[in-house]
């Protein structure tokens, strides 16, 4: 569905990305692992639209969207819940939802798919009119995806979801990634939580410092000797 | 090892217009532990950390540093006490280097007048050269000195959170304060920081209260846990008791062992 | 080689409406007399913004850099008196348009100017109105501007020697438009007449609000009024309003030859564009400069400075121009009203000082 | 040689080297290039003086008028000679001690920057605890309250009349002299410790007061230097020009300034120096675009008015380019000369 | 003081007040969303008189197609602004655009000088907004009535667009951050240029009804007036429009009543605005209305 060939991403004078080549097929969980400034959120960036200076190929259902706007790629079918979670502060749980659903024209269908998100995570349900700023970190992750999926997309990649969730949260959180997973959608997942995405991934791709150096199924991975010393503690 | 009580929270309440984060929260921490604060996310941990160290003025309740009431003091003072701390959300001085933002934390220490190495006093420069090589030393122990020159917003991100330690550091504290250091970090740098977490502990004689939610870095580092829920301390006490606490375990930690390995 | 005379005058920012008229003026008279003492007269015009710093720039610069032998300028006495520091330095004379604040050429060897000054102006607008009976006057200042507040204080000193009362003097600051608030309290102290020795695009403002709430006093201005936008802006509104200016207009019923030959000579140069007493003064000035350089038969600075102090009975399309010991042009007051829609030259006040 | 006594030296070098190019500049040009020379000095101390506030500290503010309008009035008064301030106050005669006060040149203009750095400890109370946009307007707002105080007092500042004929002992030397004073102070404040505590309060309020700074402190520290250096500043202007009242002192006054120090880099002294005098001398060379210009037979009538044009199209691209300002936050140093443009090194 | 005259004074102030309020709103809306001090605003307010003028004056149009045109063309103009000065500085600091602002609103007041003279211009006033009416022995204008109600309508329409509307939506996210927004699949770019249409527009109108009651354009109209109710928007809390309107509609009562009850004062009317100003900052950090902004350490 997603593959990406060849990119490379600067910041300024730094080389971030040095030529990654990934592939996420249709209804898969995809993760990209990697120590910290490995190049994990500047690829998902990339591919959003939210940086400038790249190069090489990025192709979603045969197009290239290199260098399409982040509003395009959006409305093509693919979200994203961004690091540090970047919910709206000031709007409303609903608000933020609702800005979600922006780029869609089916206004109609809008109403019924909150109320999916609702099901999805009841407690956004009671907290509706709530300050997206006021709920507590769990809640926010929880806004974030909700807000993703408001877009009906049809490729959600997301950035630590994990980040600062207390254990509850985190198990939480994997498995509404799975239920997700489960409806049909297709996953691009980044981790710090490397044991986790593994065991949920159908494949993974270990970054290192802007390039990939390892690839294979969750399970393989896990049983990697080299992941398992650097990134699952031994 | 003395057992004296270093800080101790009789009561700590903060409300924000309806919402109470903290209720009556009290705690006694012994000098030379390492101890922990858990709680799910929005449990009033963070604010707890900001009413110790003066960001907020606790709406009722009282703050004793070595004894000595500190609630209310503004946040530079509580400082020049000896607490001294890190911040959930890194905040580095980001446009200055690495030694620049040691030095900075360690001007709290500086007895020379502000304008003293501008006019060119003896003593100031001095001073300010004696600083110069104590932070130096200081980012040694952390094991940045190859970095003292790089702008600190170049760090990789594990090295920000060991300068962040470093500056607090500086400071000369008898009490640090990290608000998640493990976090983002996966799990093998988290092993480093429980390492590093004794060392510097045994190194500067100093008393940790630590904010985290990796239950593999708390329930290795600390000796004793208190575990806050709505506001409300609901458990504290050893680790072992703590994993096995059913109040906790519902509230916090779920069913099964935490997820990864 | 070439005689070069500088000007500076205001040609952007809040003055330049003033200075766009005395330019036209100056480079008409320049046109009419483009030699002297048989070389070519050069102009080198500069901008001085209507800001004091740039007036001080300009001046400068006309001085060091393009070498001028005399400098004409400026519209604005604030901007005069930091070009008058620079030129007296230097020892280049200059003549002032319209700068009619005294401290302009007050112990300056070198500055003159072809205007009337303020202390005069405001004693006559103080005359004329006393004389048509009005015997108490407010007055509506402009605090921030010193040509407003000058002239406010001339007008008050005199009319109060003349016996008149003050009933009321309130303030604003330039940039100003509503005028309500001072207006409405003025009117509820009922003078005989008010006095706004403001900048006509103000004092049409004022005018006009001070009809819409009801005024029935005399207004009276000086001549920073004297533009011919104003009857435009202030409408209706300003039939009846009175103000001091420089003697020449072309509506003046009677004209000396040297007038109606500017006013032809006008008509001809600008048709859709009335003649005014600014640019005429602004003709007067360089006239005044080519008279003195013709005196001195020379066009060193120091010869023409002393010729310019000597100027007696100078016929000019603002009248005849004697200098007095202060430098100023001693010449009678002009009074215009509007009538019908029009300005109309109603006659000259000497003011008994 | 050691690192620090080579710099040392260098310095001496370069101020003797200053001083020579003055002597010379002095004798050879006319008195038009010295008038631009003058202004870039007395530019050069107002950007610094806003760059320490707003560069370095990070506090927008835009009140810098009003320091210069107190420096300007307090050392002009000082200076002024008798006869003058009797000649010149004629709506309302100058207030005693003033009509008789007099004071030598240097002694006026550090008494208006005493004045000035005063004005600024006791706004900074009320003021500093504002931060951000609400800071730079609650500091507007003083600026235009002196104005408009000094459009009133008629007794002492001879309200719009303002002051004339200000003695102009304002020459390269004091200019420069204060230039180099105000470089070398801020310059050297900036990278002691104490800048380092200034740039930390920029960079993090938060996390400079859990370091243990005193944040108001400092604020008004450096606040108070600033307005001391924009308060010389102010003087020196004043007998430059010889010639002061309210209207100069207007927010475009200030934006002048903030428009020298953004386009030279906040956080850069470098910047500040260099975009002195680029910018003062910008507005004087594009003067030519008002002269007629001859381009092969034709000629095109100057334009009044197009300089601004002009100016204000080169300050779009100077920002549209080169957003960061000439220098950016980068400073210059005899480290940059002598060993090439190394990054890191302990220039830093 | 009589009633009929604190009655005329009142008006008087609901007049002023109520202009300010309408260039206030324009600066609020652009400053709400980028966070931008829109200096360019009082210049676009210069030109929507100007276009009027050129409309009734020299083309000889009617007086409501002209300014239906002025408005449409003064909108196009803020696009245009935004689209070359500030949309290039989006990811720059804030000052930055700040910058530009001032360079725009340069270059606009100069050009405008050299195009159309320094000279006051005339403007047509059309009867029925400036035919005075006369209540005993108080004088009000139509416009006096007029130009609070339009103020009052736009805030309702205004605040209608902002939180009830799609875009509205999308600009209040906007103005917390632009990276997110874009990644909802808005078109930040496209709702930006709205904004700066509509504040325009604003800009426009105002200026078209400041040169009906103060019945002249010249190149440097918009700097005062823009200034005032720059500060009329901090005043209200800049960032909220109905703050805007409370912030014009109260600097206006405040200069009118120093004037009237302390005529003594007169002078220092500008400095009374300014102290006021200073102590509701003091009060209230972010002006009367304006939302807080707190910061989770
Ligand atoms: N905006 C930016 N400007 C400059 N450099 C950047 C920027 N964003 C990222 N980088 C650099 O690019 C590299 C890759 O960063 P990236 O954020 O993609 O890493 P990551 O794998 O997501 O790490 P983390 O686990 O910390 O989130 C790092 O060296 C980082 O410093
Ligand atoms: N300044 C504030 N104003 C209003 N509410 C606040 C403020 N600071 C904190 N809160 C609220 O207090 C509660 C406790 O917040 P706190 O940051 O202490 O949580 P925490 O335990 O640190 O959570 P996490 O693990 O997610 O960091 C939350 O509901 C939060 O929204
Ligand atoms: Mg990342
Ligand atoms: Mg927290």
């Amino acid at each position: 569905m997603l593959s990406v060939e060849e990119l490379h991403v600067h910041y300024g004078g730094i080389h971030a990305i040095k030529g990654i080549s990934i592939e996420v097929p249709q209804g898969k969980i995809v993760t990209l692992i990697g120590a910290n400034g490995a190049g994990k959120s500047s690829t998902l960036r990339a591919i959003a639209g939210l940086v400038r200076q790249k190069k090489g190929r990025i192709l979603y259902k045969e197009e290239d969207i290199l260098h399409r706007s982040p509003e395009h790629i959006v409305r093509a079918g693919i979200a994203m819940v961004p690091e540090g979670r970047r919910i709206f502060p000031q709007l409303s749980v609903e608000e933020n939802l609702k800005l979600g659903a922006y780029a869609r024209t089916d206004a109609a269908n809008i109403r019924s798919d909150m109320d999916w998100v609702f099901e999805l995570f009841p407690r956004l349900r009671e907290r509706a009119w709530q300050k997206g700023g006021t709920l507590s970190g769990g809640e926010q992750q929880m806004l974030a995806l909700g807000r993703a999926l408001m877009s009906r997309p049809e490729l959600i990649m997301m950035d630590e979801p994990s980040l600062g969730l207390a254990p509850l949260l985190v198990r939480e959180v994997f498995e509404i990634i799975a239920a997700i997973n489960g409806e049909g959608k297709t996953v691009l997942l980044v981790e710090q939580n490397a044991y986790a995405a593994l065991k949920i991934a159908q494949y993974a791709y270990v970054l290192e410092v802007g390039s990939v150096v390892l690839e294979g199924t969750g399970e393989q991975l896990i049983a990697d000797p080299r992941v398992r010393e650097a990134y699952l503690g031994g | 090892m003395s057992n004296g009580v270093v800080l101790e929270t009789k009561n700590l309440t903060m409300r924000f217009g309806g919402l109470t984060a903290v209720q009556k929260f009290s705690a006694c921490v012994e000098e030379g532990h390492i101890v922990g604060l858990i709680g799910p996310n929005g449990a009033g941990k963070t604010t707890c950390f900001n009413m110790i160290t003066g960001f907020y003025v606790p709406t009722e309740g009282q703050v004793l540093f070595q004894g000595a009431d500190i609630t209310g003091l503004p946040p530079h003072k509580v400082c020049a006490r000896g607490i001294a701390r890190t911040f959930q959300n890194i905040r580095l001085f980001k446009n200055e280097t690495v030694l620049q933002n040691v030095m900075i934390a360690g001007h709290v220490r500086q007895t020379s007048p502000w304008w003293g190495k501008a006019m060119g006093l003896p003593s100031a420069i001095r001073e300010e050269q004696n600083l110069r090589e104590y932070s130096l030393s200081l980012l040694d122990a952390v094991g940045l000195s190859q970095l003292a020159m790089e702008q600190a917003d170049s760090l990789p991100y594990g090295a920000q959170r060991r300068l962040e330690i470093a500056r607090a550091l500086a400071t000369n504290p008898r009490f640090l304060l990290l608000d998640e250091p493990a976090a983002g970090m996966n799990p093998q740098e988290s092993e480093a920081l429980m390492a590093f977490i004794r060392n510097i502990r045994d190194r500067f004689s100093l008393t940790i209260l630590l904010i985290e939610h990796d239950m593999k870095v708390v329930m290795g580092v600390c000796e004793h846990i208190w575990v806050l829920d709505y506001g409300v301390c609901i458990a504290e006490g050893e680790p072992t008791a703590i994993r096995s606490n059913p109040k906790v375990i519902e509230a916090y930690l779920g069913e099964e062992a935490p997820v990864h390995a | 080689d070439v005689i070069r005379i500088g000007v500076y005058l205001p040609l952007t920012g809040q003055m330049a409406f003033g200075g766009q008229l005395e330019l036209d003026g100056v480079k008409m008279a320049h046109e009419a007399v483009p030699e002297v003492l048989g070389k070519k007269v050069e102009l080198i015009v500069i901008d001085n913004k209507s800001d004091k710093v740039e007036a001080a720039n300009a001046m400068q610069r006309l001085i060091e850099k393009e070498k001028v032998h005399a400098v004409i300028g400026t519209y604005g006495s604030s901007l005069a008196m930091a070009g008058g520091e620079i030129s007296e330095k230097a020892g280049i004379p200059v003549m002032g348009t319209s700068c009619t604040n005294p401290l302009v050429t007050q112990g300056k060897k070198y500055y003159f100017r072809a205007c009337f000054i303020d202390p005069f102006q405001g004693a006559a607008a103080a005359q004329y109105v006393f004389d048509n009976g009005s015997k108490k006057a407010a007055m509506l200042l402009d605090v921030a501007s010193d040509y407003c507040v000058g002239l406010g204080k001339f007008f008050e000193d005199q009319f109060k020697k003349l016996g008149g009362e003050l009933v009321t003097t309130l303030n604003y600051q330039s940039g100003d438009q509503d005028f309500t608030a001072q207006l409405t309290e003025i009117i509820s102290k009922n003078p005989d007449v008010l006095f706004i020795p403001s900048y006509f695009a103000e004092g049409a403002i004022i005018i006009k609000q001070a009809k819409e709430l009801g005024a029935k006093f005399m207004i009276m201005g000086g001549d920073a009024m004297d533009n011919p936008e104003m009857v435009k802006i202030g409408g209706e509104a300003i039939e009846g309003f009175a103000f001091t200016t420089f003697p020449y207009d072309p509506s003046m019923p009677e004209m000396s030859e040297l007038q109606a030959q500017f006013t032809e000579a006008w008509k001809a140069k600008y048709p859709d564009k009335d003649s005014n007493a600014n640019s005429a003064l602004g003709y007067d000035s360089y006239m005044l400069v080519i008279d003195a350089m013709k005196r001195a038969g020379s066009a060193d600075p120091e010869a023409v400075t002393k010729a310019l102090a000597e100027t007696k009975d100078f016929p000019g399309v603002t009248g005849s121009t004697t200098m007095n010991a202060t430098h100023d042009a001693e010449k009678p007051v002009g009074i215009k009203k509007i009538e019908g829609g029009k300005q109309v030259f109603v006659g000259t006040v000497m003011p008994n000082l | 040689m050691k690192r620090t006594t080579r710099n040392a030296l260098c310095n001496l070098l370069l101020l003797a080297a200053g001083a020579a190019l003055l002597l010379w500049v002095d004798r050879t040009f006319d008195r038009y290039v010295v008038q631009v020379l003058n202004l870039i000095a007395i530019n050069t101390i107002l950007a610094l003086s806003l760059n320490l506030i707003y560069g370095f500290t990070g506090m927008f503010s835009l009140g810098h008028a009003g320091f210069m309008a107190v420096g300007a009035y307090v050392s002009s008064l000082l200076i002024l000679p008798q006869a003058q301030k009797q000649t010149i106050y004629i709506l309302k005669p100058l207030i005693w001690p003033l009509s008789v006060l007099q004071a030598p040149f240097f002694v006026a203009v550090l008494l208006g920057g005493l004045a000035a750095a005063l004005f600024a400890i006791l706004i900074s109370v009320p003021v500093l605890r504002l931060g951000g946009d609400y800071l730079g307007i609650a500091t507007l707002g003083f600026a235009e309250i002196i104005r408009v105080v000094a459009n009133n007092i008629v007794p002492i500042t001879n309200g719009a009349l303002g002051l004339k004929g200000i003695p102009s002992y304002a020459n390269l030397w004091w200019t420069y002299g204060w230039c180099a004073l105000a470089v070398i102070f801020i310059a050297r404040l900036v990278q002691s410790n104490t800048g380092n505590v200034l740039k930390a309060i920029r960079d993090d309020e938060v996390a400079a007061k859990a370091m243990g700074i005193d944040v108001f402190k400092y604020k008004v520290i450096s606040f108070t230097v600033g307005g001391f250096f924009a308060g010389i500043g102010g003087a020196l202007l004043a007998s430059l020009l010889t010639t002061i009242d309210p209207k100069m002192f207007t927010f475009m006054l200030t934006f002048n300034v903030l428009m020298i120090v953004v386009a030279g880099g906040l956080g850069s002294i470098t910047g500040s120096v260099l975009s002195g005098a680029v910018i003062t001398v910008l507005l004087e060379w594009l003067r030519f675009v008002e002269n007629p210009v001859t381009i092969g037979g034709f000629t095109i009538p100057g334009v009044p008015g197009m300089r601004m044009v002009v100016f204000s199209l080169a300050l779009l691209c100077i920002i549209l380019f080169r957003r960061e300002g000439i220098m950016g936050m980068r400073e210059w140093s005899w480290d940059m000369l002598f060993r090439g443009r190394t990054r890191g090194g302990e220039a830093r | 003081m009589s009633l009929a005259m604190f009655v005329q004074h009142f008006f008087n102030a609901l007049t002023l007040g109520s202009l300010y309020s309408l260039i206030a709103i324009g600066y609020t809306m652009v400053y709400g969303i980028l966070r931008l001090i829109n200096f360019a605003h009082g210049d676009i307010f210069m030109l929507g008189a100007y276009f009027v003028f050129f409309g009734t004056i020299a083309f000889k149009l009617p007086w409501l197609p002209a300014v239906l045109l002025a408005v449409a063309a003064s909108s196009f103009a803020g696009i245009l602004v935004d689209r070359i000065a500030y949309r290039p500085l989006r990811d720059a600091p804030r000052i930055s655009a700040l910058i530009s602002s001032i360079g725009v609103s340069f270059f606009i007041q100069n050009l405008a000088i050299v195009l159309f003279t320094g000279i006051p211009r005339p403007v047509q006033q059309p009867k029925i907004l400036t035919g005075i009416m006369q209540f005993g022995a108080v004088r009000i204008l139509p416009l006096t009535l007029v130009v609070p109600t339009i103020s009052f309508v736009l805030v309702l329409g205004l605040l209608w667009i902002v939180n009830k509307t799609k875009p509205g939506l999308a600009m209040r996210a906007i103005s917390k951050d632009i990276e997110t927004t874009r990644l909802m699949g808005v078109s930040v770019d496209k709702i930006i240029a709205l904004t700066f249409g509509l504040g325009s527009a604003l800009a426009a109108a105002s200026g078209i009804m400041w040169a009906l009651r103060y019945p002249q354009v010249h190149p440097l109209m918009g700097s005062f007036p823009g200034f005032k109710a720059f500060i009329a928007a901090v005043l209200g809390g800049i960032g909220s429009i109905q703050g805007a309107m409370v912030g014009g509609l109260l600097l206006g009562f405040i200069e009118i009543m120093i004037v009237a009850f302390l005529p003594a004062l007169s002078g220092y009317k500008d400095a009374f605005a300014f102290v006021l100003l200073i102590i509701i900052l003091l009060v209230k950090p972010t002006g009367l209305m304006g939302e807080k902004l707190e910061e989770k350490v």
